[in-house]
């Protein structure tokens, strides 16, 4: 089987470059066909190893391929290898599969663009770039993956870049993600100067050996977290994400919401004993980091009127719920909750476009509502994501969500508090936004109305349910948000399917915090998760269905506490200013000094010139003083 | 009673250098090219007092068959010079060497 | 063994690649300037068949020694003990190759508008000049190429440059000129010291660096005389200020012959004349120029970010690079040596490339000014298209050319010079900054209607960016043979280091591997 | 001693250079003067043939003198070693080259010119006497000689004012350093009691100091630099030459550039290095103030120049504080200085020649179209002539494959081997704005817009004499062995 993992990659790559070449020719829908099923087969290929690991025993469950010598030099050797081990190839198993959805989901919602082969085309070379970030055998072929990832995040939320707002977020995502590279990189320079060399595989096994310095694992942790922080959108990084939404929403789906952004958490996991063999504190800055960002956003999302922006911060928030399981050793809930929350922000995002496209690009939720009775599956699939995400059981975010809080618990009850308060305030806006969008009266007329005016979709403005292509995706990633959460159930060691996937290579078992109250009392935890989640759904639905309180949306948190407003306001006013100063120097200081050197010959020269006052006497007078100054030299001569 | 002051060597070198010191002062003052001219003269006698100084002084006569060398130069120079001169002074009546100075710079 | 490692070929391919530009310039020169396309057909061929050489070369080439190959030695001016010394090693191999294919691209991609007999002849003795300097293994004659090379490159800026190009014509001219006035001086000293040692008067590079051993202080000061000429070169902070100016003002054809392989002079000179000449000075004066290469990183990058004129822009971004391929030659590990001799090549063909998209932009447009620029992508997706892969692979991101040697540089460097590598590296977050926020100034944005009738690129310019894409491709996913070519002489030359000062490159974890 | 004075020998064979300069003179005078229909082009020829031949007669005693020791003629007066020899060549060479620029300099006006050509001739001679001269007085002689020919040459050109302006300037200027030369020859004569250079060395080898006559002795070597140093117009002591080589017709200038400088810079290092070898301590650092004030102060001053002529004026003077530099390193033991001021004189009286030449070109009949924009547009206009005009001003910046980086790049050679370091960096950095000038020239040449569209007539004399300036400056550049084996032997 091994020396056919290349084809998981070489799928999507293909698909890209056959439309890169033909895109034209192909045309629509045919990219959009070409692509969706070079992703489906990549799928299809990974299925298969999934099950020739599984008919392997655990420890020869790790596959690599070697496809050529990429960068060797002296003591340095990458490969550009495969690996396919059971992270890996879990990550790769909801990559294709969800991207294969989005694929067929973006054939119906990119009808009609203009650049419909350049928008599949691009996709097909991220879900490549994926690939290799996920089944990279040393950090390198990661790092390849991780930045084709970004490069590609940045064509695609830029992708109708004749929009300003979307060519500057696209930017800035780019920008942002490139801190987050700046870490990886020195993580990597110091994994190689103290292993001597990148692949995972070593490093893991130097780390689990105590061949690592402390200081070391520490140092390479906390670059892996400013890696991650990059990528998944965490304090104090996430502000590029919220702005991605300006991409169409497949994209949101899939990048923004259930692949790319995980990534940051994929490569925590991956380093999981670097980790560990760093000072504790190290972990605990993971932690906090994460709890941090997810009350943060859910925060603000409580107050977003976009209907893509809510699903963005709360985005955010679920990643930092990774990160609080990465902090808290919970590696295996991590996955577990990446996995999960890929499958229901996934169909939340396809929900959201699905309203979008059947609101004719309409994305306030002000101007919505009742939309439940016209487009009924996409009602019915979002209000099973809503269920998901909000940790009601038992759809598949509740068991994962749960886990976290957990270890978060065993770990430190502040945190794990801070996560009770997300908990209750996801189910609060998400139900606010189920509410908001398919419940209570209809808004759009007037928001047709509106755009009438507006001018542009002068055609009739009701809403529609979307097209099969669209819809099907939806069916499926509701089934799997459903029952997603079966494969990791609390009840007994052998409920831990997922855990026992995973053993080879994340350890993470809930045998780790055995002992701890915790562990003792986990189900008091469960129905008191059960609770907050109910009392947020019912505060919420007392708000914007009843009526009974006025909406608490102040605008601080409707422009996410000025964060973004502020550091755009450092950026663009003293950053700026130093740059320029920087500039100006080159121009003024640096060069002038040039110039000034070539000023002051020519100066110096006409000075000299002076003494060329042509008259014969003149010159004779300076012959004269020139022979008294020799003739002086030679008379001291004399007397010494 | 006063005791005869006896010349030595040493006041015709110094008497020559005072002559020479006069004439390099008379180029670098005067206008008048003729006047110029006559004070390079004066230095070139200053050097033939020297010449004549050192020679007694060295007891060696090469020194004083110099002068007449320098003398010859000299008169060719006045030759040469005033050849010159004269084609200038050809162009203009009253000449001083300030308003020969179109090329300076 | 220790001098040149392989006997002399029958054929002297590396004179022949002096010379038969040379030959090309004369003859262009002597043509009529009424049937120009002769002329150019005289000039393409003589390139591309020193192009044909120098891939000849790069396939021939043992990659397994690290010491000089093809050598070929004649007594030049006995007298001063001056010798027509050629040799090509893995550091010179890919210099070479640079140039040779560069010129015909340039040739052939490049339209210099008027005079273009003039244009084609300096141009070739340009590429004369370069190809002696990268294959000198004899101190005067390196200094000969190197000061040679002054002149074409003059003429060049100064006859078809734009609006300020006599300004920066002199400028590059005098700056460079001053800075290889020390060098002329410290060259003629290290001979005049080195002949106690060797017994006699003798400027070959080789026999100097390896027979002759030099007093410290006095090789020191050798060493700032060759860096002097070396930094302006390069152009290292902060004598860089000629190179804004010198790009800006040169026609496109000559920015990319300035920025892919004259700069190079510089680096290359510090590998070859500093490095190996100088092994306890280069080291000694380590801190200095690590420090000066990373402010070269960051300030080049920052001054590049705010910019008016795109080609202005890339002018810093080179400063930038550069900086980074200093930085990797004084880390002295063979990972930081082998990505700046790979960088060498990469910033080469991605700036190159670069300068000709931007020019492609001015004929268009006749501006520079991003102000001017809106939107173009709309208008022209596959210039837009091309662009961005040159872009990206300037960024360095991972796939393309850029990253190659930018990785080796920085994770070598992190080694021996680690907190000047962690600074250094923040200049790739800078360089996706300046470069992205250009790019959607230029090329993003609604289309305006002076924008409007930017025509897309047409089949003569596509296939020359081609040649280029697929160098950057090519290089970014499979550098192997490229590095394997470089390596051995790299090694030789760390070895050669490590053997004369207490320096002691450490082997990629070796030194901290198990640390406790 | 008591049988009185005895005629001293002499051996004509020897003089043979000089005789034939002298005959060659009378020759063209009488003939000129007296002859019917004796045309300007018989003038020229008769003077070019007698110039090569005296040449020839020059290259003949270097070959044979491979001794190197020199043969003492007329009773020691006159000492023909390989230096003189050289001098005699260059100086024949460049008379008959300047020949050739007068011929054409003087086309379309009524002087045929015989006075001039014998004027150069005689100059010629004064010059060789100059070079040759083992006597102080002899050496003073034979200066006077070249001076009084060119300061007549100078004035020649009767047109102009300027020319006339330049003769006196030079006259009167010149006659002011000569009588410093002659006072410091006195001096030195009342120190060592003779005149005679052997006699000199050997005056002063015996004892470190001469009691009581040892400030006798140094002023003098101090007038007597002075003299030189107006000679060769080493900074301060150059402030005639950017007037007198602008007034001066340009073949004119030419000679004096080149068979003056040669010269009065073969006499100085006689003098110095030879003569006053015990006492190189005493003159060096002054020898080394010298060069730096003629290399810093001829490039500053070149670079704001608007004239040609002048900008070539300022850049000699730099030139002879590069040869300065050569005599520096030459003050020290065991070093090849006197060699490569030998190179530097035979590189740059080339170029100066066939730069004049270009010049003469462009200032048009009456020599006066000299400034920098007269030269716009040459490019356009007269291609090749720009091009070779180029070639030399290059060479003269000290660009590689030229006579010109040659030449420096031996002086430089020198300097650092003797660890004059300083001076030598001093003199590359001076080079650096001195290059200035030149690119200005070029630029104004291939840059800018010709102001007219003329284009100047080239004379096939000028042609001839342009195009072996610029093979002689690649062929140095190119394959510079052999002459550096022959002026490696000057080096005693």
């Amino acid at each position: 089987m091994a020396d056919l993992l290349w084809l998981i990659p070489a799928l999507p790559l293909a698909g890209f470059l056959v439309i890169l070449v033909l895109g034209r020719r192909l045309g629509e829908p045919g990219a959009g066909v070409v692509a969706t099923l070079a992703t489906a087969s990549s799928f299809l290929v990974v299925a298969a190893t999934y099950f020739d690991l599984l008919g392997r025993p655990e420890e020869e469950r790790n596959l690599v391929l070697r496809v050529f010598e990429w960068v060797p030099v002296g003591s340095l050797k990458v490969d550009m290898a495969l690996a396919a081990d059971p992270l890996s190839i879990a990550m790769a198993l909801f990559v294709t599969g969800i991207s294969s959805l989005i694929h067929l989901y973006a054939i119906g919602y990119m009808k009609g663009d203009p650049k419909f082969p350049k928008f599949f085309m691009y996709l097909n070379l991220f879900v490549f770039s994926m690939l290799m970030l996920v089944m990279g055998e040393n950090l390198l072929v990661t790092f390849l993956g991780w930045e084709g990832v970004g490069a590609c995040s940045y064509f695609l939320i830029s992708f109708w870049h004749d929009r300003e707002s979307a060519a500057t977020a696209g930017k800035k995502a780019f920008v942002t993600n490139r801190v987050g590279d700046w870490g990886m990189m020195v993580a990597m320079f110091l994994a190689f100067s103290a292993v001597g060399t990148l692949s995972y595989g070593a490093i893991n096994h130097a780390a689990e050996k105590g061949q690592i310095a402390a200081v070391t694992a520490t140092g390479i942790a906390l670059m892996l977290l400013v890696a991650a922080c990059g990528k998944s959108a965490q304090l104090p990084l996430y502000l590029w994400l919220p702005d991605a939404m300006e991409g169409p929403t497949p994209v949101s789906a899939l990048i923004h919401a259930a692949t790319m952004v995980t990534s940051g958490v994929f490569l925590l996991t991956r380093m999981a004993p670097v980790l560990d063999a760093a000072h504790p504190w190290a972990t605990d800055v993971i932690a906090v980091v994460g709890a941090a960002t997810a009350l943060f956003a859910a925060t603000i999302a409580v107050a977003q009127t976009d209907i893509k922006k809510v699903l963005a911060y709360s985005t955010v928030s679920q990643l930092g719920f990774m990160f609080l399981a990465i902090g808290s050793g919970a590696y295996v809930a991590a996955v577990f909750h990446m996995i999960t929350h890929a499958f229901f922000k996934a169909l939340l995002f396809l929900g959201s476009g699905s309203v979008i496209h059947g609101m004719h690009h309409e994305q306030d939720m002000r101007r919505m509502g009742a939309l439940r009775k016209v487009m009924p599956i996409t009602g019915f699939t979002f209000i099973i994501g809503w269920l998901a995400i909000a940790g009601v059981p038992p759809f598949a975010g509740f068991w994962s969500k749960d886990e976290i809080l957990l270890y978060a618990f065993a770990n430190n009850r502040a945190l794990w508090a801070v996560g009770m308060v997300t908990a209750l305030l996801t189910a609060y806006y998400m139900t606010r936004q189920v509410v908001m969008v398919f419940f209570g009266e209809a808004r759009w007329h007037d928001a047709a109305a509106a755009h009438g005016a507006h001018g542009d979709h002068s055609h009739e403005g009701e809403p529609h349910e979307s097209p099969w292509v669209m819809t099907a995706p939806l069916v499926v990633l509701a089934a799997l948000s459903v029952v997603g959460g079966g494969m990791q159930l609390p009840f007994s060691k052998s409920t831990h399917w997922l855990e026992h996937w995973l053993a080879p290579v994340v350890h993470g078992a809930e045998a780790d915090i055995k002992g701890t109250w915790a562990y003792d009392n986990k189900w008091w935890l469960l129905v008191l998760a059960i609770l907050v989640a109910s009392a947020g759904i019912a505060a919420s639905i007392a708000v914007y269905s009843r009526g009974r309180a006025r909406p608490i949306e102040p605008t601080v948190l409707a422009d996410g506490w000025r964060y973004d407003s502020l550091v755009s306001a450092v950026v663009g006013g003293p950053g700026r200013a130093a740059f320029q100063a920087v500039a100006d120097a080159d121009a003024g200081i640096v060069d002038g000094a040039v110039n000034g050197t070539g000023r002051v010959v020519l100066s110096l020269s006409g000075l000299v010139r002076r003494t060329q006052t042509g008259f014969v006497r003149g010159y004779a007078a300076i012959v004269g003083a020139g022979a008294v100054l020799v003739l002086a030299w030679f008379l001291l001569r004399g007397w010494t | 009673m006063i005791a005869a002051v006896v010349p030595t060597t040493t006041w015709y070198l110094v008497l020559a250098a005072v002559l020479f010191g006069i004439g390099t002062l008379g180029v670098m003052v005067r206008r008048n090219p003729l006047v110029m001219f006559m004070s390079i003269e004066l230095m070139l006698n200053a050097v033939n007092l020297s010449f004549v100084a050192l020679a007694s002084r060295l007891g060696d006569i090469n020194g004083q068959v110099v002068v007449f060398f320098v003398l010859v130069v000299a008169a060719a120079e006045v030759v040469v010079g005033l050849g010159i001169i004269v084609s200038i002074m050809r162009r203009r009546a009253s000449v001083t060497a300030d308003d020969l100075a179109d090329l300076r710079g | 063994m220790l001098a040149a490692t392989s006997a002399p070929v029958p054929f002297p391919i590396l004179t022949a690649l002096v010379l038969v530009p040379v030959i090309g310039a004369s003859i262009v020169s002597l043509m009529s300037t009424r049937m120009p396309e002769q002329v150019k057909l005289v000039a393409t061929v003589v390139s591309v068949s020193t192009a044909a050489m120098s891939l000849w070369l790069l396939s021939s080439f043992d990659s397994h020694s690290g010491g000089f190959q093809f050598v070929s030695r004649h007594e030049w001016i006995e007298t001063w003990g001056i010798s027509w010394h050629l040799g090509v090693d893995g550091i010179a191999l890919f210099m070479v190759v640079l140039t040779g294919i560069l010129f015909p691209l340039v040739i052939l991609g490049v339209d210099p508008h008027h005079d273009e007999k003039r244009y084609l002849a300096w141009l070739l003795m340009l590429e004369a000049g370069v190809m002696g300097s990268f294959l000198s293994l004899d101190l005067f004659l390196f200094f000969v190429f190197f000061e040679i090379v002054l002149v074409p490159m003059y003429f060049l800026i100064g006859g078809w440059g734009y609006d300020k190009r006599v300004y920066a014509a002199t400028k590059f001219f005098l700056y460079t000129m001053l800075g290889s006035a020390f060098m002329l001086v410290g060259i003629v000293a290290t001979a005049a010291l080195a002949s106690r040692d060797l017994g006699r008067f003798t400027f070959d590079l080789v026999e100097i660096a390896e027979r002759s051993d030099l007093a410290t202080s006095t090789g020191r000061w050798l060493f700032a005389s060759f860096a002097v000429a070396f930094a302006v070169k390069v152009p290292l902070f902060p004598v860089h200020t000629w190179l804004p100016d010198a790009h800006t003002q040169a026609p496109t054809g000559g920015s990319v012959i300035l920025a892919g392989v004259l700069l190079k002079l510089g680096t290359y000179g510090f590998l070859r004349f500093g490095l190996y000449l100088f092994p306890e000075a280069s080291v000694w004066a380590r801190p200095a120029l690590l420090t000066l290469a990373v402010i070269g990183v960051l300030w080049g990058a920052i001054a590049a970010t705010m910019q008016r004129d795109l080609k202005r822009l890339v002018a810093y971004s080179s400063v930038a690079h550069l900086g980074f391929i200093v930085l990797g030659t004084f880390a002295i590990t063979s990972q930081a040596l082998t990505g700046s001799v790979v960088q060498m090549v990469n910033h080469g063909v991605s700036t190159g490339a670069l300068f000709l998209l931007v020019g492609m932009i001015y004929e268009r447009r006749h501006t520079r000014e991003i102000a001017e620029l809106r939107g173009i992508q709309s208008v022209a997706p596959i210039f837009a298209a091309a662009f961005m892969v040159v872009m990206l692979s300037s960024i360095g991101v991972p796939g393309l050319n850029g990253f190659v040697g930018e990785f080796l540089v920085l994770i070598g460097s992190f080694e021996t010079a680690r907190w000047w590598t962690v600074v250094a590296a923040t200049g790739v977050i800078l360089a996706a900054l300046y470069l992205l926020w250009a790019y959607q100034r230029v090329f993003h944005g609604p289309v305006d209607e002076a924008n409007a009738g930017f025509g897309e690129m047409n089949l003569r310019e596509g296939s020359l960016i081609l040649v280029f894409i697929g160098i950057i491709v090519f290089t970014g996913l499979y550098p192997k043979p490229m590095l394997e070519r470089i390596e051995p002489s790299v090694g030789r030359l760390v070895e050669h280091v490590e053997s004369r000062t207490e320096f002691r490159a450490p082997a990629g974890g070796a030194s901290h591997g198990g640390g406790g | 001693m008591e049988r009185g004075l005895v005629a001293p020998g002499i051996e004509w064979g020897d003089l043979a250079p000089l005789l034939i300069l002298l005959a060659g003179a009378c020759a063209v005078l009488l003939c000129g003067s007296l002859l019917r229909g004796w045309s300007r082009t018989l003038t020229t020829s008769l003077t070019v043939a007698v110039s090569v031949s005296a040449a020839v007669g020059g290259a003949v005693q270097w070959e044979r003198d491979s001794t190197v020791i020199g043969k003492y003629l007329v009773s020691d007066a006159i000492l023909i070693d390989r230096f003189a020899a050289l001098s005699i060549v260059l100086i024949c060479g460049s008379a008959a080259v300047v020949a050739l620029l007068l011929h054409a300099h003087l086309a379309g006006s009524p002087d045929d010119g015989v006075e001039l050509q014998t004027l150069l001739l005689t100059g010629a001679i004064g010059g060789i006497v100059l070079a040759a001269a083992n006597d102080l007085i002899v050496l003073f002689l034979g200066l006077e000689i070249l001076s009084l020919s060119l300061y007549l040459l100078a004035a020649s050109n009767r047109r102009r004012e300027q020319s006339q302006e330049a003769g006196l300037k030079y006259f009167v200027l010149g006659g002011f350093a000569s009588a410093f030369l002659l006072y410091g020859i006195a001096l030195v004569y009342g120190a060592t009691g003779s005149t005679s250079l052997d006699m000199i060395v050997v005056g002063l080898s015996g004892k470190a100091r001469i009691d009581g006559s040892d400030t006798l002795l140094l002023v003098g070597i101090g007038l007597l630099l002075v003299g030189f140093a107006f000679k060769v117009s080493a900074a301060p002591f150059h402030v005639w030459t950017p007037d007198v080589y602008e007034g001066s017709p340009s073949p004119v200038t030419a000679f004096m550039a080149s068979a003056g400088k040669v010269a009065a810079f073969v006499a100085l290092m006689r003098v110095l290095v030879t003569g006053f070898e015990r006492r190189v301590d005493d003159w060096r650092p002054a020898v080394w103030a010298l060069a730096v004030a003629a290399v810093v102060v001829g490039s500053l001053m070149a670079v704001t120049q608007s004239n040609v002529k002048r900008m070539l004026a300022y850049s000699s003077v730099s030139h002879a504080g590069f040869v300065l530099v050569g005599v520096e390193a030459a003050s020290h033991p065991g070093s090849d200085g006197l060699a490569s001021s030998g190179l530097y004189l035979v590189a740059y009286s080339v170029l100066v020649l066939g730069s004049f030449a270009s010049v003469m070109v462009v200032a048009g009949q009456e020599d006066s179209a000299t400034s920098l924009a007269d030269f716009a547009g040459l490019g356009r206009r007269r291609p090749a002539l720009a091009l070779a005009f180029s070639t030399l001003l290059l060479a003269q910046a000290g660009v590689p494959l030229t006579s010109g980086f040659v030449a420096k790049f031996g002086v430089i050679k020198s300097a650092v081997d003797a660890k004059s370091y300083a001076i030598a960096i001093i003199a590359m950095v001076a080079a650096v704005v001195g290059a200035y000038l030149y690119l200005r020239i070029m630029v104004s040449m291939w840059l800018d817009e010709p102001t007219d569209d003329s284009r100047p007539r080239v004379q096939r004399a000028v042609a001839i004499v342009v195009g072996l300036a610029v093979a002689f400056t690649l062929l140095v550049g190119f394959l510079p062995g052999w002459l550096l084996n022959a002026t490696e032997s000057l080096a005693r």
